[in-house]
C-alpha cells in the first residue's frame, strides 16, 4: 500500500533507547529519499525512577514523499515500550493508527508505576478507535540471542533494535544504514554488535513471517533538492554557524555560557572545537558569562554569550552596557517554557518582549529569529553580520523546537557563505571613539593599538569624542543616534518573500519555528483555494521596512505566536492594522490542522 | 603618540580633563601611585587595560590615560577575564571598592581568584559606600551607624584578605593610601606577579567615613598597629620590641610578645609557602584579632599556572593535534547523504 | 509691584547650602500662603572640586497665588553664587530676567575653574538681554558678622543666607520661619546661631537700604484648599505610604534593598522606624534584596523591595518567581536617565516597558505610577492593597522627579485612608495552596501554621492543588489564570477622571510625574478656549477599562512622556487609535509652554 | 492533622507523590537521615521551613512534608533570610549543591554565613552540575573531563570548608550521604546551633559523576582517607596509629605521623576556639593537602548572636525607647501648617 507521509513516535523509558532507535529510523529514511521531519521528547528528570510516568521519553518522526516542514500532527504510529509510554503518549494517537507495544512490559509491576491497577485491561477503552498490536518484543529479543554469550539484561537492552526491524519491515526501509552504524560504534565490542543485528533482524522478521501485519507500506522517494545533506538540530546548526562566522571573519570566537536546558548543548557543541580557536568560558552565572563576553569584544573576539528564558534576566544590564559601549556581541536565547523556571523542556515563543523591552532606558537591540533548525546556522551568521558590521549588540532568538527538532540540511556551497565586512581601526591620528560611519557604526580599536587608547562606560557621553557627558544635548542626540542605527540595520537586509498568494484574504505573518506549521497550513489552504500567502520574517528587530506595504495588500493579517501576541502587539502599534492573533501557549507547537482551521473561520468570518 | 617603553613617564598616564573625587579623598594618591609605578614596569603603553565596576573608586579609568572599561556594579571581574581570555599579551587591571568588589561583586571577585586569571586586582577599601553617600559595606566594622544603620549594623565585616586567600588567590596583599612609599612597593610585586594579585588598599573617604584607618597613621599608635611584612623576616613590630608567634602545642593561638633580642621564637613570613596557613593567619592579625598589629605588605605569592595560560595551551594543542579551522570540514561532517538524479548515497560508504 | 508666580533657582557649589536656602524660601512661602513646588539639581559627583561645573548644586522654587502644578520652566530669577553655577544656568533665565551674583566669587580663581578665561567679562553678551545684579555677598556677610568671634570661613559660609535674606526682602517675605528654624538647628551653638542669623538680616537690610532694587514684590495668597499642609518629595511620600499601610494591616513591614540612586533615600527614611516593626535589610545586592522580601512576604510580611532601572534587570528572576508563587510583593522602582548606568541623577519614564515584559514567559504584573510627590503616598497605599487582596507581586513606578521634587500635601485625615482587606487562611481543612477567590487570588497561609504545609516554587503547577505539573493542561489554564487574576483588578479601580472637557479636540493622557506640566498646559488650553481635556492614570497594568470609551470622546489623543512612546505603544496596540505622542529624552521634565505648543499645532493640523 | 511534638515519626515527614532522583543517587540517603532527625528535634512540624535553589539537591523541598519554597538558582539562602527575619521562631533549612550555591550562589553564601542568620545550610556536594546533565563544578576537581570540558577544566576548586570560614562560619561541618549515622549526628549538631550553620555532604551522583567519593568507602582506604574530628580529642586516624601534628616552629606545616602512643604531641581538636585557625587548618586536609586524610565532622562550633535576633532586639529597644507605630504621628509630622479660614499658621508654633 502506498502513502503520502506517515507519523511515528517511539516511546518508553529513559533508560530503552528511544532517541538512539528514532534517530536510526530517520537517517534510513532520508537515505530512502523520503523528506523527515523529527521531534523529540524528554522527561524534565534526569533519570525518573524506571517505568514511572516522569521516566517517559519520545522521539517523534514524519517522513513523507512530499516536501515537509514538521514533525507532524497527529501520530499514524506509536510504539509504546510500556504502560507509562503508553499512558502519557495514547492521546496523540489518531482514529484507526497503529499503536505497537511491547506486551511484557505490561505487568502488574509497571502497571503500577504508570498509576493503572494491576489487573487493569487499559486497552479496552481503545479497542474500537485504533489498532492495537502486542507484541512480546522482550521474549521474542531474549529467544533472537539465545546463542550469544551475555547477560540477560544486557540481552533485553537491545529490545530497541527489534522493535525499530519490526519497523523497518511495516515501511519497507532496508536494515544497511542501521548496520553500518551499528559497527561503527560497537566495532570493537563483537558481542554487543551481533547482539544488535540479531534484534534488529530479528525485529525484521518477524513483521515478514507473523500474520500480524497484513499489509507493510511504501512512502515514494519525496523529490527532494539535489545537493548534499546532513540531518541536524537547531543546537548543532546554531554551533556551526557561529563557528563558520568566526573562521570568515578571522575573529577568535569567545562563548561565555553559564549551562542550562536547553541551551547547553550549544556550549558542549562549541567547546569540541578549540581547534578552531573558539574559547569556551564555562562562567559562575549568566554575568560573568555575558560580562566575559563583552570584555572579550572589547578585546576582539567574535563574542558570544548564550542561555534560555530565566538567564536573560541576569544578562539585561550587561546587554545594556553592550548597547552603550556600542561592540558587537551576540546574545542567544533559546526560549523555554515560562515564566520563572517554568517547564524547562517545553517549547515557547514568550521571551520576545524581554529582548525586545527588558533593559532599563531607551535601549534598542537588533533582534533575529532562527525559523527551523537548518535556519539556526544562517541565523547564525545573519547575527554576526549585523553586530561586526554595525558595531552592536545582537539577540538570536531560538527556541526550544527549533534547538533539539532535526530536519535535513542541504549543505551550502562555502563560496556562496555571506560575506562580513569590517576591519580594526589602527590609524592613531585619525581615531575617535564614538565616530560614526554612514550607517552609524563606531569605529572598532583593540586594546594593544598604539595611540587609541580609549574609556568605554555605561555613563550617557557625547558623540564622536566619546566622553562622559550628561547634558540634556548629549543624551537627546544618542537616544537618536541609538534608534537610528537599529533602523538602519532595515536598509541592509533583503526583500521580504512572501509564499503563495502576493495579495488576498489571509496573509500569514510568522516568526521563529513556528515557520513550518504554517507553511504546511499556507500549503494546504492554497490545495483548497483560498487566496493565502504567508510572510515569515527573520529580522524583528529593525522589521523589514516591506511588511507595511504586504500586509495592506490582504484582507486579514494573521499572526500565530506560541505566546499571548507577542510580536502581534508591536506589529498593531506600528501599523495599526486589527490584525487577527492564533495564539497557543501549551508546551506544544502547533498543529498545522489547528491554523487551517482558524485561517478557514476568519476567511468564512466566523472569528 | 607612540612614545617607546623606554620613555615612558608618569605623565604619559594622566589624561586630559580633571579628576572629580572629593577634595582630600584617598582615591588620588592610588591614582598617582598607579601612574608612577606602571612606566617602570617595561610595558608599552597600549597593552594597559584598566577595568572597573561602579563607585567613586570605580571612576578610576575615567583618569588613566590607558585603555579602559568603566562597566556596571559588582561585574569587573568578569570583563576583565574576557580580555584577558581573548588577549593574554595585555596587562589588565581591575579597580574596585569593597561594596563594588565584596558585596555585590563578591562571588565574581572569588571565581576569579579561583582560576587565577592573570588580572590585577585593585581593591579600594573605604568601609562604606561612597558613591552612594554613606551607606555601610561589608567591610563596615560591626556596630557602625550609618544613614541605613541608625543603630548600627548587627553583621560582622568580611576580612578580604581571608576571602581572597580562602578563594585560592596565589598573590595577596595589603597595603594603604597613606603610604604611598609602602604602596608602589606593593603594585610593582602585584604587577610582577603571574596570576590574579589581589590588592587590597585601605583608603580614606573623607566625607563619609573620616578616619577609618587612622590609627596605622597617628603617631601615637602606628607603631604598635602596623607590621611590616618582609619575605624570611621574623614577624616583628614596635621597632622590633614586639614579635608574634604561635603559642600552645596541640591547640595554637597567635600571640604577641616581648622581643628578649633572641628573635628566634617568633614566626618567619614566608610568602611562597605552599599552602595558605600561615598567609590566614596573618591576615586575621590585627582585623579579627584585636590588640595585636595589621599586616602590612605582602601576605602570599606562589607561582601557579593562570587560567588564560592553560587555556591558550590547551588551543594549541588542539590544533597540534586536530590542524586549524576549516569551514569545509565544519559544515560537511557527520551522517552525509547527497541527492542527486539517482538514489540518495551515503557519503560515509 | 503684584506678581502671579514667580521662579527662582539659587545656584552655587555644593558646599554653599543651596539646598537648604532653597528648602527654607519654599516653607516660609507655603508659610505666607503661597502655592509652591521645588524641583532641586544635583550633581552626579559627590563632592567634585570646589567651584568646578561638576560641583553646581541647585535648586528651584515656583510660588504663586494660584494653584500650580510644576517647578516652573523659565526662570524669573537666578541666584548664582559663583562662575560655575553662573554658566551651567544662566540659559534656563528668561528674558528680563533678575541675574543675582555673588560678585566676590566671580575672581580669576573661579573663572578659570568654571572654563572661562580669567579676565573674560563672562556678562557682557547678557547684559542686555536680563538685569545682572552684582552684589559683594561674601564681603557684606563677613563685614555683618565682624564682632562675631568665629573663623573667618566660617562667618564665610553665612553668606548663603544673606543670599536668603536679600531674597525675602525682595518678595516680600518674614524672616521669622527661617529664624524659628536657625534657633531649633543650631540652637546649642550659639555662635552659629547668631552668626546666621546677623547674615540673615544683614542680607534683608542690604536690600532695603541699597539703592539697587528698586521695587520688591508682592505675591498674594493663593487660595488654597483648607485644611494641616506639610512640604513633601515623592520618596518621603512613598515611605510614609507604605510605613502606613503596615499600620493598617497590621503587617510587619520589610523591605529588602541595596543602595541606588535616586531610590536609596526610602531605604534610609524607613530604615529610621523600627518602632513600627519596620524592618530595612540592606541586602548585598538587587538579588538578595527582592530573594529577602519574597521569603518575607512567604512569612508574613508586607514586603517591599526598592530600586532605579539597573536593579529591576537584577531582579526580573525574582519578580518571575513570585508570579509564580502569587505571592504579596511591592516592587518599586525610581526611573532615572538610562540606559545602562546612564544619568543616574536625571529623571526618565523609560522603565514602563521593562517592568512590563521584561522577564521570561508570560508573566503578568500590576503596575501603578505616581503622578506627584505627594501623589506617592497613595499610589504605595494602592499597591498595598493590590499586592494583598490580590496575592500578586506589584510594581511602583515612580522616578526622579517626583522622588526629589517637592510640594506642600495636604495631611489626609487619617480615618478617611483606604482600607485593606485579607485575613490568613489557617484552617488546615479547607487548605489548599492554590485555591481561588472571586478575583482568583489564591490562600495566604503562613509557615507555623498547623496542617497547611506546602511547597512553593518556579515549576509550572496545576490550579487549586499547586502541585507541580507541567502538562499541556495545566500550563495553558494557569497561563490563562494569571493573566486574568490581573485583568480583574480593573473591576476594583474607580471610573477616570477627566479634568477639563469631557469631550473635544485633545484628550491628554498620561501617567506618573508628567501630570503637573500636562494639567497646567490643559488649564492654559482651555483658558485659550480649546475643547481639551486630561486623563492622567495611576494603573498602568491593568489600564482603567473606561478609556477606550473616554478616548473615542476626542479627535485626538496625545501622549506626552519623557520617553520614546513606551505607554502609547501599548495603547495604540490595545485600542488601535492613531495617537499623537510627545516625546522628550533630555534629562528634564516637560515644559508646560512646549506642551501648549505641541498640542496648538496638533488642533491646527500642523502635527 | 497537628500531631504533637512528642509524636512527631519520620512518616509526619514523608510527603505522598513519588521522589524523582535517579536510582542509585546519594540524594536519597540524605532525604532519609533528614526526615530521621527532625521528628527528635522536639519542634513543631510546622515550624520547619526548607528553602532551595535550583539542581536536582534543590527538588529537596518536594520531598519533605513541611513548608517549602524551591526558588530560582543560587537565591536560596535570600530568601532564606526572609523567612528566618520575619519569624525567627522557624526553624529554617536551606538546602543547595556546589553548583547552586558555590557557583552562582557563591555571594548569598558568604553573605548569609557573614551575618550568622540562624539558617541551617545544607550543600549537597556532587562536584559536579547533575541537572543540567554533567558539567564541571566549582568543586570539580582540577583536570576533570566533563561535556564543557573536553581537554580537562583548568580552573582549581574551592573548599567549601575554606570558604565558610573565611566568611566567618560559626558552625562548619563535613560529612558524607554514605554515611547516614555520621550524618544524622552532624545533622543534630547543625540543628541545636543558633546562627548560620555550614555543613557539606559529599553525595555521589552515580549518573555523571559515580565514584567521587570512592575513597572514603573503599576498604582499602576508608581508614587512611578518613579523619573522624572528636572535640577534645587529638587528630588521630587509621585506627589511631596514625595522627596529625603542626610542625616547624617559626613556619609551621601539617605533617602526620605515627602514633608513637604518647599523643599528646598531636593536634587537639577545639571547634570552640575563638578564631577560626585550626578549623581552616583542618578543613585543608585531604582536599588541598594530598596524602593527608579527610577531616569528618563539626569542625568549627562557636556561639555568636544571629542577625535575626540582633534585628528583633533593635526593635524592641526602638519600640520601648518610642513606643509603637501610629499613623497619625507618622504622617502629622515634620513642620507643617494649616490653612483655614485666615493665614497659615506654622504648627510647630
Ligand atoms: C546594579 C547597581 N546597583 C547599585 C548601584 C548603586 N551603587 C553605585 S556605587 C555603589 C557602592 C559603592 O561602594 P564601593 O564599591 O565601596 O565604592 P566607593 O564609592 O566606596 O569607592 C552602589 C550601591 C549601581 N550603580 N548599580
Ligand atoms: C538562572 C539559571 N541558570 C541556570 C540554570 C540551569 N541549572 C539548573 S541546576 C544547575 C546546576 C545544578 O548543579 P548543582 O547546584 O550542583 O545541583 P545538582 O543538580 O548537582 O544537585 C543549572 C546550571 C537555571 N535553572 N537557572
Ligand atoms: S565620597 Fe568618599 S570615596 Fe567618594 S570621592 Fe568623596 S571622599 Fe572619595
Ligand atoms: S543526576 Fe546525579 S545528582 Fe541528579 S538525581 Fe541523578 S544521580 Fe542524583
Ligand atoms: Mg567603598
Ligand atoms: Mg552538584
Amino acid at each position: 500500500e502506498k502513502l503520502e507521509s506517515v507519523t511515528i513516535r517511539f516511546c518508553g523509558d529513559s533508560g530503552d533507547g528511544m532517541q538512539l532507535t528514532g534517530t536510526q529510523f530517520t537517517t534510513t529514511s532520508a537515505l530512502v529519499g523520503n523528506d523527515i521531519s523529527t521531534y523529540p521528547t524528554f522527561p524534565a528528570e534526569i533519570r525518573a525512577p524506571q517505568g514511572t510516568l516522569a521516566g517517559v521519553s519520545g522521539f517523534q518522526i514524519h517522513f513523507s514523499s512530499n516536501d515537509i516542514h514538521t514533525a507532524g500532527d497527529e501520530l499514524d504510529v506509536l510504539v509504546a515500550m510500556n504502560p507509562a509510554a503508553f499512558k502519557t503518549n495514547i492521546k496523540d494517537l489518531k482514529q484507526n493508527g497503529i499503536l505497537i507495544v511491547n506486551q511484557d512490559s505490561f505487568n502488574a509491576g509497571n502497571l503500577k508505576k504508570a498509576g493503572y491497577k494491576e489487573d487493569e485491561d487499559i486497552f479496552a477503552k481503545w479497542r474500537s478507535r485504533i489498532r492495537i498490536y502486542e507484541v512480546p518484543i522482550s521474549k521474542m529479543t531474549m529467544e533472537a540471542l539465545k546463542d550469544i554469550d551475555m547477560m540477560a539484561r544486557d540481552k533485553e537492552r537491545c529490545k530497541n533494535m527489534f522493535a525499530l526491524g519490526l519497523m523497518y519491515f511495516i515501511y519497507n526501509r532496508p536494515l544497511e544504514n542501521t548496520e553500518k552504524w551499528l559497527e561503527s560504534k560497537f566495532g570493537k565490542k563483537k558481542l554487543v554488535l551481533d547482539a544488535n543485528v540479531a534484534a534488529l533482524k530479528a525485529g525484521y522478521h518477524f513483521g515478514d513471517t507473523c500474520e500480524m501485519f497484513q499489509n507493510t507500506y511504501e512512502i515514494p522517494k519525496a523529490s527532494i533538492k539535489p545537493g548534499t545533506y546532513r540531518n541536524i538540530t537547531g543546537n548543532q546548526a546554531l554551533s556551526i554557524g557561529l563557528l563558520t562566522a568566526g573562521q570568515l571573519t578571522n575573529l577568535p570566537l569567545f562563548l561565555g555560557s553559564y549551562p542550562i536546558t536547553p541551551a547547553t548543548e550549544i556550549l558542549q557543541e562549541i567547546a569540541a572545537y578549540k581547534n578552531y580557536k573558539a574559547r569556551t568560558f564555562q562562567a559562575e552565572d549568566e554575568i560573568a558569562g555575558i560580562g566575559s563576553a563583552l570584555g572579550a569584544a572589547f578585546a576582539g573576539s567574535l563574542a558570544i554569550t548564550t542561555t534560555s528564558g530565566p538567564g536573560i534576566a541576569l544578562k539585561s544590564e550587561f546587554m545594556n552596557l553592550a548597547i552603550m559601549a556600542e561592540l558587537p556581541l551576540i546574545i542567544v536565547d533559546v526560549q523555554r517554557g515560562g515564566p520563572s523556571t517554568g517547564l524547562p523542556t517545553k517549547t515557547e515563543q514568550t521571551d520576545l518582549l524581554q529582548v525586545m523591552f527588558g533593559r532599563n532606558g531607551e535601549s534598542p537591540i537588533p533582534v533575529v529569529s532562527a525559523s527551523s533548525p537548518s535556519d539556526c546556522f544562517y541565523t547564525a551568521l545573519e547575527a554576526a553580520r549585523i553586530a561586526i558590521e554595525h558595531m552592536t549588540p545582537v539577540v538570536i532568538l531560538s527556541d526550544t523546537q527549533s534547538a533539539i527538532g532535526s530536519e535535513p540540511w542541504l549543505l551550502p556551497d562555502i563560496e556562496t557563505l555571506p560575506k562580513i565586512k569590517f576591519k580594526f581601526h589602527t590609524n592613531a591620528d585619525t581615531y575617535k571613539p564614538y565616530d560614526r560611519n554612514d550607517m552609524l557604526a563606531r569605529p572598532w580599536a583593540l586594546p594593544g593599538t598604539p595611540g587609541c587608547e580609549h574609556t568605554l562606560g555605561g555613563l550617557e557621553k557625547e558623540n564622536i569624542s566619546g566622553k562622559v557627558n550628561l547634558s540634556a544635548e548629549a543624551h537627546e542626540e544618542m537616544v537618536r543616534i541609538r534608534a537610528k542605527k537599529v533602523e538602519n540595520i532595515a536598509k541592509t537586509i533583503p526583500a521580504t518573500q512572501v509564499y503563495g498568494e502576493q495579495s488576498g484574504d489571509i496573509l500569514f505573518l510568522g516568526w521563529g519555528s513556528t515557520y513550518g506549521a504554517i507553511r504546511s497550513a499556507t500549503e494546504e489552504l492554497l490545495k483548497r483555494g483560498y487566496k493565502v500567502g504567508q510572510a515569515h520574517i527573520r529580522h524583528i528587530n529593525p522589521m523589514p521596512n516591506d511588511l507595511g506595504n504586504i500586509a495592506s495588500r490582504f484582507k486579514h493579517v494573521v499572526i500565530p505566536e506560541l505566546n499571548t501576541g507577542q510580536f502581534n502587539m508591536i506589529f498593531r502599534a506600528k501599523y495599526l492594522i486589527d490584525t487577527k492573533p492564533i495564539n497557543q501557549v501549551n508546551t506544544k507547537p502547533f498543529n498545522v490542522s489547528d491554523l487551517v482551521k482558524r485561517a478557514e473561520e476568519i476567511i468564512g468570518g466566523k472569528a | 603618540m607612540n612614545t617607546s617603553v623606554q620613555e615612558l613617564t608618569k605623565k604619559d598616564f594622566i589624561p586630559e580633563g580633571d579628576v572629580k573625587w572629593c577634595p582630600g579623598c584617598g582615591d588620588y594618591s592610588i591614582l598617582s601611585s598607579v601612574q608612577t609605578v606602571l612606566p617602570t614596569l617595561g610595558i608599552p603603553k597600549e597593552d594597559f587595560v584598566f577595568i572597573s565596576g561602579i563607585g567613586c573608586s570605580s571612576r578610576f579609568p575615567y583618569y588613566m590615560a590607558t585603555y579602559g572599561f568603566h562597566t556596571i556594579h559588582g561585574r569587573a571581574a568578569t570583563v576583565a577575564s574576557g580580555v584577558k581570555m581573548t588577549n593574554p599579551k595585555l596587562s589588565v587591571w581591575m579597580v574596585t571598592g569593597d561594596g563594588d568588589g565584596l558585596s555585590i561583586g563578591g562571588n565574581h571577585t572569588m571565581h576569579i581568584i579561583r582560576r587565577n586569571m592573570d588580572v590585577k586586582i585593585l581593591l579600594f577599601n573605604n568601609r562604606i559606600y561612597g558613591l552612594t553617600k554613606g551607606q555601610y559595606s561589608p567591610t563596615s566594622e560591626k556596630g557602625k551607624v550609618t544613614k541605613t544603620s541608625l543603630m548600627g549594623t548587627i553583621e560582622r565585616p568580611i576580612n578580604p584578605m581571608s576571602f581572597a586567600l580562602a578563594s585560592g588567590a596565589t598573590f595577596v596583599a595589603r597595603t594603604t593610601a597613606a603610604n604611598p612609599k609602602h604602596m608602589q612597593e606593593v603594585l610593582r610585586a602585584a604587577a610582577d606577579h603571574k596570576g590574579t594579585a589581589f590588592v587590597e588598599i585601605l583608603q580614606n573617604c573623607n566625607i563619609f567615613n573620616d578616619g577609618a584607618f587612622a590609627k596605622y597613621l597617628n603617631k601615637e599608635t602606628k607603631d604598635t598597629e602596623n607590621l611590616f611584612l618582609e619575605t624570611g623576616k621574623p614577624l616583628l613590630y614596635n621597632n622590633d620590641t614586639m614579635g608574634i608567634k604561635l603559642e600552645g602545642g596541640t591547640n595554637p593561638r597567635l600571640v604577641s610578645v616581648e622581643n628578649s633580642g633572641d628573635s628566634s621564637e617568633f614566626l618567619v613570613h614566608d610568602p611562597h609557602a605552599e599552602d595558605s596557613i600561615m598567609p590566614y593567619l596573618i591576615g586575621q592579625l590585627g582585623v579579627d584579632q584585636e590588640g595585636l598589629p595589621t599586616a602590612m605588605g605582602v601576605l602570599r605569592a606562589v607561582v601557579k599556572p593562570s587560567y588564560d595560560e592553560l587555556l591558550h595551551e590547551q588551543e594549541a594543542e588542539s590544533i597540534a593535534k586536530r590542524g586549524s579551522g576549516d569551514i569545509k570540514k565544519l559544515i560537511y561532517s557527520g551522517e552525509l547523504w547527497t541527492v542527486g538524479a539517482g538514489d540518495p548515497v551515503n557519503m560515509d560508504a
